[in-house]
């Protein structure tokens, strides 16, 4: 973990509500693992006043630059649009929180993410790939043109199924498509990330499979380095959800086991 | 080189700049940002006698210039603070100023005791203003009575410096100050975080999850500064000065108005690096300034004949 | 089209919208802006029995998220104020609520007979507040039996709805509010803004002319808010609220905090249209809720089995 | 007066530290007088939060349009600079303030400005120029490429005399040009702007020639409209200066005479 002024590469419109910022970062883009984030100050400014907390969409090959997918949704975001341009410095911490664990022995694996939920897994399906391991994404928004980065997942070769709540040829979700698929492919581990109803099901069927399953979360943050104790959820404790606590996203996560949090 | 160095109660400082008790975690993060060294004083996060899992969430919400929150002072089991947290925090080499609370004077005493039992730490700060609290510090914090028993109790306890944390309030900052004095405290810190709440408009409920929670950073710093100043008139305690400290200039704002040490406090999480460069621009302007001792600073907003009243302590 | 009149205090307001005294001026300029009739009820800046010329400057400054001010509530001749603003006041198709303060209980009741004489207001509003005057409103503010005194002192001389308004004080806030409505206060204003300093880091002296100031603008909303939330548990009395208000989402949090009526302040500087602005927001955002009545927000953020406390209103 | 979101024409670099903003604003501009001012805002914003007070240096022949020259000195000019450009709205309060009294029978006028005291300069040289009275400009800086709009007063023909205090040819200050003018020309008013010491120097001449002077002032402002009381200064109720009174500068200002503001 570093602070960093992270030259902005570019920052450009992605797709439906998305933008895509890319820094200049090599010791964070370096060090970097699926799942994890960063947390972003638009510098000089108390309004907005804390950092804003991202996802890594993707690192470069060589390791040096990271991109960042954000949707526009209040302040900080249209500041991170205007003022985050070529030329300027991105103020930046990371990486920051525990990534997805990709097990040693896996060979297959399921994405499955929602709106910007998305943006936590093109990072997991690269190192996937560089792995040999083939994963498949099940991804879901509320219209077409905010299914972010699909055509990444399908570079690598695994299959792609999407649901857009818009369009009325998607008759199955994703979850369909899901639990059709896992009727004959043994998937090793799944990955979910954007919804608490998609997560609930990814759950029930890593137990019916005997197989790990893990999401990203989100939750208000201050810092982001696990120092102000704010951005906790409540967690089972146990697999049977009898014993619960509070554990920092920003630190014992973001990438929780959904056993921790289905239904938490 | 200008002289940075400052006694504050007893404790040595090789400068005016620490941090604001729970601002600056357990996690031993921040030296990775840079070496706790650099500070005159570290205040670690408020630790309770009893493990407690403090306030669900949500606890942090972004409000202008500043943070509204209510944490509710989380703490590890007694045990895992004393053998893992302590001897930590003792190895440090610069004075470790732990805070205390506790729910009732009973508690307070006890937590007092214990830390001072552990003989790893330079100083003691009573919380007394916890403003996240259903119980706990803040009815002592804001009654002179009450304040006054629970310093006298926690005095019997300890002879290490006592530092006493209050609340901003406006009607009660002196004569609870006074009662402190009086009770054998060795200084004064200043401010904790106001009460507050946000209420959201579509929901029409709190949006914190304990409903009442603080307001940090930026936004209160006018009201810090002035109630430093206030009490720099009003008792001869030195004093622990915060709220919304974010520059050098903003140390120079709390010292003039009266404060020998300044404390960072929300503005660490967004700027970590806040407090390092603070010290070197301090250390720059005072250079640039010939003002080579930093004691010099201490009041000057005051006029030059000021002189602050004397000692109430009872002996 | 939703209900947005409420009754407080005995006034009847066309819409909860006011403006905090001070803000909206003498000058007649916001007419320009938009007709005064658009709120619900007139409270301009308070006035002195005698004349005054208010604090030197330097009187405002700009603060993280706010005003750092100290105007010291300039007064004209009470000649001017009979023959000139009264009567263009009373001309006002608008309950016009007159905001007064004075030195002492004499002068306080002085100028509330005065007030209630001139027979053009529908209501009076007891500034026990103000945190510019070193002299003035502050101490009957912040303590229950001055201002328990004063406010029996005011009752006696009018008829007129009393209003009381407070400065924001986490400990004398309650037992103020009850010794008011015990007094015989008809509703209370809150809060008043909070006391503060800004110094100077190249002087090292105060900002402000007059070296103290207040503190207002979104900034304080968090805490005005939550002392609001507090009155209303605490008292029956309706509540003016106000602190920081800006737009139509932080009228719905003042009221569901529990207040009947809210106040837009420091805002208008900076925006004049903020106040019609919100309302018609307010009523747009009413209608696609389904709320029909304004005054189903007062106090909606409590539980709903909440039931405020019985008058203590001493016969 | 009215606030309105005028449409930003051009924000381009003028001379030295300073910057040129115009807008369209036609009701403001029609009614704009010299020496009254404007308060803008910057958008939705809590840092800066107040609005920010400028002269309004020129308006176009059609009354369409005005100009302000501004310098970058903090984070409200910055923001000026950075998002009041083509294309955007500015929202601005005017025209604001008492402006010049140019007497009906004047022939010939002094202008006296240093700093960015000068920009509230040449709109009421331009009006000079309309009602056939010659204007003679006296202008000082810290530096050459910051004496601001010189050459607009040059243009209507008058004098201009210039001093950069970085400028070692620049042995003569203004006020040394303007007093040996003084000799031989019978100014029938003066006007200042930008140096208490010029304003002081202003007054004193004037008294001696029993001619108006006026000077624009300056104060920290909240509303700009007169309501808020803040922005008071101290002046003289009396030309002996016996007695003192607080005035608001938004009101009964920016222009004050010189005997009200000198030595007050
Ligand atoms: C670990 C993590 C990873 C994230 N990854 C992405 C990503 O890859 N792409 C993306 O577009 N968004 C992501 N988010 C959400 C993103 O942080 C928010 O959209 C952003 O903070 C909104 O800021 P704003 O100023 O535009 O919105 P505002 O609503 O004005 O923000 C107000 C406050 O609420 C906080 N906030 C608002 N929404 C969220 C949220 N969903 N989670 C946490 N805090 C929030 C803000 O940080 C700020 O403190 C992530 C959040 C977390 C916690
Ligand atoms: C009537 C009037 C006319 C003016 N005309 C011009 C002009 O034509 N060109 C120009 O460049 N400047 C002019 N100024 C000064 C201009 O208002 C300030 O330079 C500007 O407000 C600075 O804002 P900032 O955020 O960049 O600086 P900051 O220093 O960050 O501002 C902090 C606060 O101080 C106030 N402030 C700072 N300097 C001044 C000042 N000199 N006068 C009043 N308030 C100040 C700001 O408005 C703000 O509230 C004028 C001021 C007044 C009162
Ligand atoms: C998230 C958070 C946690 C805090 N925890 C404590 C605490 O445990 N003990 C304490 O005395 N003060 C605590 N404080 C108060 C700070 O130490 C400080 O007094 C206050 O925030 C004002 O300073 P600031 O505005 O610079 O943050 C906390 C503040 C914040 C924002
Ligand atoms: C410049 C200024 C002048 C004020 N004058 C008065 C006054 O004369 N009487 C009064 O009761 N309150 C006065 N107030 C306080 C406001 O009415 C209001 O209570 C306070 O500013 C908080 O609201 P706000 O944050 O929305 O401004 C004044 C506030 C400001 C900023
Ligand atoms: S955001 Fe501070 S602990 Fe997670
Ligand atoms: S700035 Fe408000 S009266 Fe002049």
């Amino acid at each position: 973990m570093e602070q960093t002024d992270a030259p902005v590469v570019s920052n450009t419109h992605l797709t439906g509500e998305y933008w895509l910022l890319e820094v200049e970062a090599p010791s964070v883009a370096a060090a970097l693992e699926p799942g994890q984030f960063v947390n972003i100050r638009i510098r000089d400014s108390l309004a907005p006043f804390l950092r804003r907390p991202f996802s890594v969409y993707r690192v470069n090959p060589e390791k040096t630059r990271l991109q960042v997918a954000y949707k526009i949704l209040g302040n900080g975001t249209r500041l991170m649009k205007e003022t985050l341009q070529p030329g300027a410095l991105c103020d930046l911490i990371g990486p920051l929180g525990k990534g997805f664990e990709l097990p040693e022995d896996a060979k297959t694996i399921a994405l499955v993410g929602r709106g910007i939920g998305i943006a936590a897994l093109p990072m997991l399906a690269d190192l996937a790939a560089a792995r040999g391991v083939t994963s498949h994404a099940f991804l879901s928004a509320r219209s077409r043109d905010n299914l972010v980065g699909a055509e990444i997942f399908a570079s690598h070769g695994g299959q792609v199924f999407t649901h857009a709540d818009d369009t009325p040829d998607d008759v199955a979700l994703v979850t369909d498509h899901l639990l059709r698929m896992a009727e004959s492919t043994a998937f090793d581990a799944m990955y979910v990330c954007g919804s608490n109803r998609l997560i609930r099901q990814v759950d029930k069927l890593a137990r019916a499979h005997g197989i790990p399953a893990q999401s990203a979360m989100e939750q208000h943050m201050a810092c982001g380095f696990g120092d102000c104790h704010g951005c906790i959820i409540e967690v089972n404790l146990d697999r049977d959800g009898e014993s619960r606590g509070y554990r920092e996203v920003c630190h014992h996560g973001p990438v929780f086991n959904t056993w921790e949090v289905a239904n938490a | 080189m200008p002289d940075l160095s400052i006694t504050i109660a007893g404790i040595e400082m090789k400068n005016p700049l620490t941090v604001g008790s729970g601002t600056y975690g357990h996690h031993g993060r921040f030296s990775q940002f840079f070496p706790v060294e650099t500070m005159g004083a570290l205040v670690p996060k408020t630790i309770r006698p009893h493990q407690w899992p403090g306030n669900p969430p949500q606890r942090v919400l972004e409000v202008p210039a500043g943070l509204h929150s209510s944490v509710g002072i989380p703490s590890i089991p007694w045990d895992q603070f004393e053998t893992e947290d302590a001897p930590r925090l003792k190895a440090l080499n610069l004075p470790v100023i732990q805070s205390v609370i506790g729910r009732t004077e009973d508690e307070y005493a006890e937590v007092v005791r214990r830390c001072t039992d552990l003989d790893a730490f330079a100083g003691l700060e009573l919380n007394l203003s916890c403003p996240n609290l259903k119980q706990g510090g803040l009815d002592f914090g804001y009654d002179p009575d009450a304040a006054y028993r629970l310093v006298s109790r926690a005095r019997e306890q300890t002879d290490l410096p006592l530092i006493a944390k209050l609340a901003p309030d406006y009607s009660s900052l002196v004569p609870v100050a006074q009662a402190i004095e009086a009770a054998g405290a060795d200084a004064v810190a200043l401010v904790n975080a106001p009460r507050a709440m946000c209420i959201d408009a579509d929901t029409l409920k709190p949006m914190i999850g304990n409903g009442v929670g603080a307001l940090s950073g930026p936004a209160i710093k006018p009201m810090a500064v002035y109630m430093v100043w206030t009490l720099y008139r009003a008792i001869s305690l030195p004093i622990f000065g915060m709220g919304g400290v974010a520059t050098y200039r903003d140390v120079i704002e709390f010292m003039a108005a009266g404060a020998s040490a300044v404390a960072f406090g929300t503005v660490s999480y967004v700027d970590p690096m806040a407090l390092p460069r603070a010290l070197r621009e301090l250390e720059a302007w005072m250079a640039q300034n010939g003002i080579d001792d930093v004691e010099q600073l201490v009041g000057a907003a005051h006029d030059a004949d000021f002189e602050r009243p004397q000692s109430r302590r009872v002996a």
